[in-house]
């Protein structure tokens, strides 16, 4: 019983904020902005979550707030960016260290703690199945994210500013336009997979509690091709990988072998993708 | 106003007296240990008439810095929290032989006539938790979330697993490790580990998983199944679920520590354990019954359990000490 | 929902006015691009405009396409005031512009490129069925057949400029500008965009043409305007002038055009390919020796570029063999084969020939880095100075200093300098691609004299070129490569534009006699035809 | 002279720090707080007698791994793989410290060698992946850094474990096992190395043959191709540069005070990070590069004592180095190889 129902609804768990940031991280990807800031603007989704939360009441307010503040924090790399023309990996890069400060530096200002804030009152988002209604939002804005990506209007226009930026401003398409749009819905969708995270998986909020999982986002989009099902699979790989890590410190791995296996099985994953592609697609042997 | 931190060591009205100052290994946050450190120090200094200072480290890099700059401020104690600065005491203590440490919760390998140690026994602590678990457990299927594989960490998951067979000779047990990218932090994660847990119907969990702790309760919640905290009353953050805590009095180490410094008698270690009542559980203190913590329904198995303390106190039975190698 | 169709006829007659540019002014730091231009397009009519490079012609269409805002002046399209703020307003008010280089979206299918931002819908998505039968049918009506499920990225240059039209087409444009459009075809599929053009014309369209070549204008234009330093210079009717006058016109001095130069003294055999296979090259034999320029004419996707990369040592060689000065290179890298005695002039100067945010001293010290300017690995900035001053110096390249950004020069400076740096090793050998491609007039000149000089002084010489009349003014031995193929071989003499042109088609009338001609015996029959 | 004044004053750098620490007073305001005061003392803490120490040995590090990453990214190529090449190099110093059987003296420079051998060639593996398996060495170096974390923790926990420890920590280095320092100080002869390794990046980036050709290539990577720079090889020359100068500042971490591997204490300061934005903010120039170290290990030195000293938290530093990143980032704009092609 290695495979059995817990660790498929663990995996679910695990891959939720996660595949809501990548598909975040994909539209931008797709729309040539590269996006390296989901795990700040996911922490800053933790934390907005948690606060609207605890002073309202409502968890889904802290849904709505958490998507509204990361979309809000997301602006910094679309003016940076798009506007600006600045380097979006040094942004990204920023943006996560300031996410880091300021939530920390905030939680001191407003709860007066340090570290970890928890409450039994703080109220989280309710089960159904199992999973939060955030964790079926997920699935089906992969399904969106597909159909409206390879057929609606505006994904054929996104595509073609990701490409050429400049051919579709030659058509009256505005690159800004669609580039601000992509970071924006991925701040959307990082404040989703942040409230997911804090008021889903768990009901609290501490510091630097994504812990890496904006990364690893990053790197599903990589191994996904920017493409929302194949940020799914590589997402639901990473889930699989995470959960079976745990069962397998039952057996007896060491931590450290179960903590290295959702890299090692990712790594292992991009592997055999490029090398199937490498095949299908023999010798581009120029070297430039 | 912000910018003055110790009202007692910026004002001239109470300065009179000794000045301590207090290092931690980590942020203080939300870390109850650590937060007992500060309260010790702060009583010492109140009783002392004197003043007190509290800098927080990060890492080692911030733990380097912090322990020089209260050298170089030459407080009357220098009171450092955690075997993350052992070294850094030897190192210091030997180049300033007039400066007084107090460490708690660990010492520095040689002895040193500016160097006085506290350390605390958890072990026996978490033994009688165990054994509570034993005898709560309805699958006799007790584990533990520890936060990292470490031996500072196993204290708190192998003497659970001896104190649940010592009173229920079947039992299984089983320990989960946090891990990750940052496993002091990772509440998902711990819910995460107590879960994979919970899946094989283990139902009475031992959480040491610092901030993680609250995953760990939030799992067993959901699940009907019961938790076991550490260092202060966990209980408020999830009545019904948590049982009972590891009570380790820091606050104590900290303020008889620094006694036993200024009334001359550095370079001792005092060891505390249930006997010295620096380790304790929730149940067996007085007030279990406004603790909202699961142990106070459960009067027989408290009866038990202090039975068993009395024999460790009067040392007829000897809990194993994971750290001690 | 269908765009509009031109129905231009209808209500004006041919004669009217489509296009009326007046007092166009466009400043930037430090240059007047556009200095009170005026420019009328009367409908119907192919409109050349020509001048030397910098001369403002692309910055006048941008302001045309609304991609620029004038700094004075007024536009007034079928006879109303236009005030553009973007290239959709542009387009709304029935202009298109097809840009030098090709504005289209590689990994997008030909239907999508073409309907891009003017989508037909259902239900909000694009309806791909409909798409594609749009394209069939502009496809039919004017001749432009392209298969509309095809990726862009994969089709030949000549298909993806119909892409780009086909892209105007459907929007309904009533005036199309293109901006050096046959910069990158061969004269087959220039004639076949003329013909387009021309049928486009006569529907009542009118046409923008910008472009270096005064025999696509003198045969394919109505009238020609020709701009100098960001001036109206001349306004002429095409019937009424002649190359000399319009060349004449945008230098300021008399040229003089298409010249054949003299043919060389071919001596030892320097570089030698037998059998040579790579991607989409086959069994290629060629020899070129010392004192002679081989020239390789062919449709842009016939291998040529992938040949000349193999040879280059960019792409590997998978038979056959290649030896430079009797030592063999078949399998030697880049570096390796420039010590030996190469030197390239690649077909991209933007993208590949330089890097255009590093300054010039620096663009110019690519190659020469590893030889006369470093010693035991070191390379003193000073000595990359000074070789860049001297380079600067002896091939005229205008740049104020040599520690300016590379992207400061112009098209024909940046072309000198890449052809200076390539000349300035001395090897033995140059591959030299598409060397005057969007270059003016007097940059042409230029470059064609240093190519004969170097030549001259005893080298072999390697030319790429689409441009028939370059290849036929400077090479000594021509051959033809179609499919991947050297199909056919001329000396001199023999290659005139037709039996060039039908071979590049892929008739293979010579094929038979290659070998024996490809070895690269002299051909002293030639007369020097200037 | 006078152009060059004004030229640097109205450069974004001075424009970014000046933002920074305005947006960071009003933060002080806003909290109640005296900005002169905190400012105050992030300086006093960081450059007075009693900091200075401190911001060259943390200095040492960040400036160690700026520079490791600096150098690929100068020819366009991102290595997020720092921790893992650094915390190898650390745990192999240890190893070589523990047992090499040669006299101390001996033993400190074989085990600096190791260290950077062991970085080097964990750093290579990154590049291999990219050369033959097709992975972006922005992935590979990544994803590969984790197990290395790993691996490395393992060892510390279990065969090379501290007897009695309550820490993750490997056995003590034998006496005399140490980098010199200087004085009481707790900077040692490591700032010299790594010193050292800055000058030779910089001569190399200046006046010397690869360093042309590194330039070029982070310019325009196909260009450098054409004119016959072999990119995987200097993929792989430059990987293994920067392994090897990540492991320096692994081993000489362990090298210094407390001369053995502590797991954790080599990644927690996040070095990897800060070093990661000073090499990007200068765009790899070695002397940009230098200097933008400086000053963060001012920050993270001086935010420390500032909260020792005020009420005001350290995150406030962590804020302010993080906004004029934002700030340089956003009107700041080099050439590397987009993204997508990465992909
Ligand atoms: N965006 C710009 N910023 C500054 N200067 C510019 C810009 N675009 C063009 N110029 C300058 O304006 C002048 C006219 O350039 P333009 O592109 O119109 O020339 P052109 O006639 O199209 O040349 P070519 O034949 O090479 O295409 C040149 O001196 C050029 O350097
Ligand atoms: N942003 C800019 N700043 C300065 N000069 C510019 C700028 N953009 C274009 N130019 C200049 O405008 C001129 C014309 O640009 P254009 O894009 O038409 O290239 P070009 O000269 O035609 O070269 P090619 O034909 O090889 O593409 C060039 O001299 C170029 O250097
Ligand atoms: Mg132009
Ligand atoms: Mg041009």
């Amino acid at each position: 019983m290695f495979f059995d129902s817990d660790l498929l609804m663990s995996a679910l768990r695990a891959l939720t904020p996660i595949l809501l940031a990548a598909l975040g991280g994909a539209l931008c990807e797709r729309a040539g902005v590269f996006n390296i800031g989901l795990e700040g603007m996911m922490l800053m989704g933790c934390f907005t979550s948690v606060t609207t939360s605890w002073f309202t009441g409502s968890a889904w307010l802290g849904v709505l707030a958490a998507a509204l503040a990361a979309a809000a924090y997301s602006l910094i790399l679309a003016v940076g960016a798009v506007t600006l023309r600045g380097d979006a990996v040094v942004l990204g890069i920023a943006m996560n260290l300031l996410a880091v400060g300021l939530t920390s530096f905030l939680l001191r200002t407003v709860f007066g703690v340090q570290g970890t804030f928890d409450d039994p009152s703080l109220s989280g988002l309710p089960l159904v199945g199992g999973l939060t209604p955030l964790a079926y939002l997920a699935w089906v804005a992969v399904g969106v994210a597909a159909v409206m990506l390879s057929r609606h209007v505006w994904g054929l226009r996104l595509r073609g500013v990701g490409e050429a930026p400049d051919a579709a401003a030659t058509l009256g398409v505005s690159p800004a336009r669609y580039k601000y749009a992509a970071v924006l819905v991925s701040g959307v969708l990082c404040g989703l997979a942040g409230a997911q995270l804090a008021l889903g998986n768990v009901t609290l909020f501490s510091e630097n509690m994504t812990a890496g999982r904006g990364w690893i986002a990053v790197v599903a989009v990589m191994l996904g091709r920017a493409a929302p099902v194949g940020v799914l699979l590589a997402a639901l790989l990473f889930g699989l990988a995470e959960a079976a890590g745990f069962r397998l410190q039952g057996l007896g791995l060491p931590q450290q072998a179960t903590d290295a296996a959702p890299y090692v099985v990712t790594l292992g994953a991009l592997f055999l993708t490029t090398a199937r592609r490498r095949r299908t697609r023999p010798s581009s042997g120029a070297a430039v | 106003n912000a910018a003055a931190k110790n009202d007692a060591s910026s004002g001239s009205a109470k300065s009179s007296g000794k000045s301590f100052t207090l290092v931690t290994p980590d942020a203080v946050g939300q870390n109850e240990f650590l937060k007992l450190a500060v309260t010790g120090v702060k009583a010492a200094a109140e009783q002392h008439d004197g003043s007190q200072k509290v800098y927080e480290s990060t890492d080692t890099a911030s733990q380097q810095q912090n322990v020089q700059a209260a050298v170089e401020a030459k407080p009357d104690v220098i009171v450092l929290v955690g075997f993350e600065f052992a070294d850094l005491v030897a190192q210091q203590a030997k180049a300033h032989p007039k400066q007084q440490f107090l460490m708690i919760d660990a010492c520095t390998t040689k002895t040193y006539k500016n160097v006085s140690c506290a350390v605390f026994r958890e072990h026996e602590g978490v033994y009688l938790a165990g054994a509570e678990a034993g005898l709560l457990s309805r699958s006799g299927k007790v584990g533990a979330v520890d936060v990292l594989d470490t031996p500072q960490f196993r204290r708190y998951s192998d003497p659970f697993a001896a104190g649940a067979k010592k009173v229920a000779a079947k039992t299984q047990t089983s320990t989960r490790f946090v891990g990750g990218q940052s496993p002091f932090d990772d509440s998902a994660r711990a819910k995460e580990q107590a879960d994979s847990l919970l899946s094989k119907g283990y139902d009475q969990l031992m959480a040491a998983a610092a901030a993680g702790n609250y995953g760990v309760f939030e799992a067993a919640k959901a699940k009907g199944a019961f938790a076991y905290g550490v260092d202060v009353n966990q209980c408020p953050s999830a009545p019904g679920t948590v049982v009972d805590n590891v009570i380790k009095r820091t606050d104590v180490a900290v303020e008889k520590g620094i006694d036993t410094v200024l009334g001359g008698k550095a370079g001792t270690t005092v060891s505390y354990g249930l006997k010295e009542g620096g380790i304790s559980l929730t149940g067996l203190e007085a007030g279990v019954g406004s603790s909202k913590c699961v142990i106070a329904d459960h009067k027989d198995v408290l009866k038990k359990v202090e039975a068993l303390r009395d024999q460790i106190v009067a040392g007829k039975l000897k809990v194993d000490d994971p750290a001690a190698s | 929902m269908t765009p509009p169709r031109a129905d231009a006829a209808e209500d004006t007659g041919l004669d009217g006015v489509a296009v009326e540019l007046r007092g166009i002014t466009k400043r930037f730091p430090g240059t007047l691009a556009n200095d009170a231009v005026d420019l009328t397009v009367r409908r119907g009519e192919i409109h050349a405009l020509m001048g030397e490079n910098g001369a403002g012609k692309s910055t006048l269409m941008s302001v045309l396409y609304g991609m620029e805002r004038p700094d004075a002046g007024t536009i007034r399209i079928d006879g109303r005031d236009a005030h553009f703020g973007s290239p959709s307003d542009a387009m709304a008010a029935g202009l298109g512009m097809v840009h030098q280089s090709f504005k289209l979206f590689d990994s997008l299918t030909v239907a999508e490129n073409v309907v891009y931002a003017a989508e037909p819908r259902r239900f909000g998505l694009v309806d791909r069925a409909a798409a594609r039968r749009r394209v069939r049918e502009l496809a039919e009506e004017h001749g432009l057949v392209v298969d509309p499920d095809a990726r862009v990225g994969e089709l030949p240059v000549g298909l993806r400029q119909r892409v780009e039209i086909l892209k105007l087409l459907h929007r309904g444009a009533r005036t199309l500008i293109l901006d050096e459009p046959t910069a990158v075809l061969t004269p087959a599929e220039a004639d076949a965009l003329f013909a387009v053009l021309k049928s486009l014309a006569a529907q009542g369209r009118s046409v923008v043409l910008v472009t270096h070549k005064l025999r696509e204008v003198l045969e394919g234009s109505d009238h020609v305007t020709v701009l100098r330093d960001g001036r109206v210079v001349a306004r002429l009717v095409t019937a009424e002038t002649s190359a000399d006058e319009i060349a004449a016109a945008m230098t300021g001095r008399a040229v003089e055009l298409d010249r054949i130069h003299a043919p060389g003294t071919p001596g030892e055999v320097v570089l030698d390919v037998s059998g040579l296979a790579t991607d989409a090259v086959h069994d290629v034999e060629l020899a070129v020796r010392s004192g002679e320029i081989v020239g390789i004419a062919g449709v842009a996707g016939n291998g040529q570029s992938e040949l000349v990369e193999a040879l280059a040592g960019l792409r590997p060689v998978t038979a056959g063999r290649v030896t430079l000065n009797a030592q063999d290179i078949t399998h030697a890298s880049a570096t390796e084969r420039r010590l030996k005695g190469l030197a390239y002039v690649p077909e991209d100067r933007h993208a590949v020939g330089t890097a255009p945010a590093a300054s010039v001293a620096d663009n110019l010290a690519m190659g020469h880095h590893r030889t006369s300017l470093s010693s035991r690995g070191l390379l003193p900035p000073a000595s990359v100075r000074e070789h860049a001053k001297r380079l600067i110096e002896r091939f005229g390249i205008k740049a104020a200093t040599p520690d300016v950004p590379a992207t400061a020069l112009s098209g024909g400076n940046l072309q000198k300098l890449l052809i200076g740096r390539e000349l300035a090793h001395d090897a033995p050998l140059l591959l030299v691609e598409q060397p005057t491609r969007g270059v003016d007039i007097g940059a042409i000149q230029n470059i064609h004299d240093q190519l004969i000089a170097y030549r001259d002084a005893g080298h072999a010489v390697l030319l790429v070129s689409a441009e028939l009349s370059e290849i036929r003014g400077l090479a000594d031995r021509v051959l033809v490569m179609y499919e991947g193929r050297v199909t056919a071989s001329y000396g001199k003499d023999e290659a005139d534009e037709r039996s060039l042109g039908l071979a590049m088609a892929g008739s293979a009338a010579r094929a038979g006699g290659i070998s024996h001609t490809a070895d690269g015996s002299p051909h002293t029959n030639a007369e020097a035809t200037d | 002279m006078n152009n060059r004044i004004s030229g640097a004053l109205r450069s974004p750098i001075t424009f970014s720090v000046l933002a920074g620490v305005l947006i960071g007073a009003l933060f002080l305001v806003g909290t109640g707080a005296d900005p002169i005061t905190a400012y105050g003392a992030v300086l006093t803490g960081s450059l007075g007698a009693d900091g200075i120490g401190s911001t060259l040995t943390t200095g040492t590090s960040v400036l160690g791994m700026a520079l490791a990453l600096a150098i690929p990214l100068r020819a366009g190529l991102i290595n997020l793989g720092g921790d893992g090449q650094m915390v190898l190099g650390g745990i192999t110093a240890a190893v070589t410290g523990l047992y090499s059987p040669l006299p101390a003296p001996l033993t400190v420079v074989l085990a600096l060698l190791a260290g950077m051998a062991a970085g080097a060639a964990y750093a290579v593996l990154a590049a291999l992946c990219e050369n033959h398996l097709g992975v972006p060495l922005l992935v590979s170096s990544l994803l590969l850094s984790y197990p290395a974390v790993s691996l490395a923790s393992y060892l510390a926990r279990y065969p090379l474990k501290e007897p009695g420890s309550s820490l993750p920590q490997t056995r003590a280095l034998p006496d005399g096992v140490a980098l010199p320092a200087f004085g009481a100080s707790t900077v040692t002869f490591g700032l010299v190395l790594v010193v050292l390794a800055a000058a030779a990046y910089w001569f190399t980036d200046r006046r010397t043959r690869i360093g042309y050709e590194i330039r070029m290539t982070g310019l325009n990577a196909r260009f450098s191709a054409y004119a016959g720079v072999e990119r995987r090889g200097l993929t792989l020359k430059l990987m293994s540069v920067s392994g090897a100068l990540a492991g320096l500042v692994g081993a000489i971490g362990v090298l210094s005070f407390p001369y053995r591997f502590v797991d954790g204490s080599l990644t927690a300061p996040g070095y990897t990070w800060t070093g990661l934005t000073a090499a990007l903010l200068a765009a790899a120039a070695p002397l940009g590069t230098l200097i933008a170290s400086f000053f963060f290990a001012v920050l993270q030195v001086g935010g420390l004592a500032m909260e020792r000293t005020t009420e005001v938290p350290r995150e406030l530093t962590q804020v302010l180095q993080a906004i004029v990143i934002v700030f340089l980032a956003a009107r700041l704009s080099f050439p590397r190889r987009k993204a997508k092609e990465a992909v």
